[in-house]
């Protein structure tokens, strides 16, 4: 059961463009309330829109909606984003490199190490059935 | 909410682009269309301004990358002035910061490019 | 059951300051799916946040939550702002003037009107249990 | 995300105040207290420059109707330019217009306001 003493916020959204900037202004308004410093709360941002946009484009269906649930706590702000899609393996996507990009095709691959830079944790979940990507950020 | 818009202008044969808003794919891709045609009337020197553009996406940054890749066969270059310090980090952890330029100020990429 | 063919969002959000903007923004993004035009939207966003702060305010208490439901039809935008509060009679509000405002002590009371001007249709539902809000509106 | 701004500055014996952020309840008490400062100095004519305040709620502008109020007593005026439609039309369907002005320019205000 959840504590009720700490404040939860709840998204269910679906997949339209920009959508994500309703998650990453619901994160301002609570980093905010939480003084969470401008900082902290523009890499809250940044990482939400990338976990945002991964539960987006691999939930594979328009019809789905992804799920955005912050746990706010005295010094820790806790976001999991949640989609339906087909799953995947963290540790096997490879750590993207400026380098290789400029020579390789793909150019994209970079939303996992944004997150893990800028959170201060950050676990995937991750099944047939979907996955649940959990991140942190303590105020400093 | 307004769509992404993009203000180009030419300094000393430097093509300027002032952005407008979230550096999606979208607005990635409207940025290298203009680096395209550019690069057509031979201009390979390009300065982003991105003052007004607070958000980005790692998207949008990656369609960045394939300009730098264009542009490293023309020996061409790409800077930015103007960053707010979310994005300069996101270009930093992304590594563009290798092969492009963050200038503190328009001035300051217009000298750097023109040499 | 819900038709799922329409895309909807749902925000669970509680008692911080400014929180309203959260929705608002959330509004923004699906107006603008909607192509709803710029009015409309600055309209369907004023009345948000009339609706999140009755629903803030009247549900008395800060651990409990509004739910903010958004359906997405083709041509027409419905919103839900629901609260867990004491409840009200919409139809027993007066309906506030500026020269009695003027003169009187309460400045406030210009929500509910507010809302009616904005959107196209709105409804109050009401019990001891709680409100819910239901607003409309359709491209014009 | 930043708080309300509230820059005050006088020209020809108008207050004027260049608001910047939501006009809630906080920053309409802001607006407020200004108010009364400038009134016990005994200016009486205020103009709100709202370029940069896109969205009000009924609370912030019923704390403009307060400041009507106290003006009433003075002979003084409020005037308000520079706003988004949604907000002139809510100062409409709230009345304000009537006991106050909005104006198409800051020199419309001043002009209004001088005499
Ligand atoms: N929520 C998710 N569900 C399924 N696969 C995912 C999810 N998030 C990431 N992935 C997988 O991890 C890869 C790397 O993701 P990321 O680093 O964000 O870069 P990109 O999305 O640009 O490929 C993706 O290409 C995808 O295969
Ligand atoms: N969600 C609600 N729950 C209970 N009472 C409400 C609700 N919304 C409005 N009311 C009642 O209706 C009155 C008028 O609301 P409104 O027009 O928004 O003005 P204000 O909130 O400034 O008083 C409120 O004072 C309150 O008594």
């Amino acid at each position: 059961m959840p504590d009720t003493r700490k404040p939860t916020v709840d998204l269910s959204i679906p997949v339209i463009p920009d959508m994500e900037l309703a998650a990453t202004k619901t994160a301002e308004v609570v980093a905010k309330h939480m003084e969470l410093g401008e900082e902290a709360t523009a890499e809250i941002s940044m990482a939400l829109i990338e976990a945002c946009l991964n539960a987006f484009e691999h939930s594979k269906t328009d019809e789905k909606n992804i799920y955005i649930h912050f746990v706010i706590d005295d010094e820790t702000l806790t976001i999991k984003v949640e989609d339906k899609g087909i799953g995947f393996e963290s540790e096997e996507v490879e750590i993207p490199d400026i380098d290789q990009k400029l020579k390789g095709q793909r150019k994209r691959g970079w939303g996992l190490q944004i997150i893990k830079e800028l959170m201060d944790s950050v676990e995937w979940e991750s099944s047939e059935a979907g996955t649940t990507v959990t991140m942190t950020k303590t105020k400093s | 909410m307004a769509e992404f818009g993009l203000q180009t202008r030419e300094v000393n044969g430097v093509v300027i682009m002032d952005t407008d808003g979230y550096l999606n794919n979208i607005a990635g891709e409207k940025i290298a269309e203009v680096c395209d045609e550019k690069l057509e009337e031979d201009k390979t020197k390009f300065l982003l301004n991105l003052e007004n553009t607070k958000v980005v996406n790692s998207i949008g940054v990656s369609i960045l990358i394939e300009i730098i890749e264009k542009l490293q066969t023309v020996d061409g270059q790409l800077g930015y002035y103007n960053l707010v310090p979310i994005v300069e980090k996101t270009f930093n952890i992304m590594g563009l910061t290798k092969y492009s330029s963050v200038f503190p100020s328009e001035e300051d990429g217009l000298e750097a490019f023109s040499g």
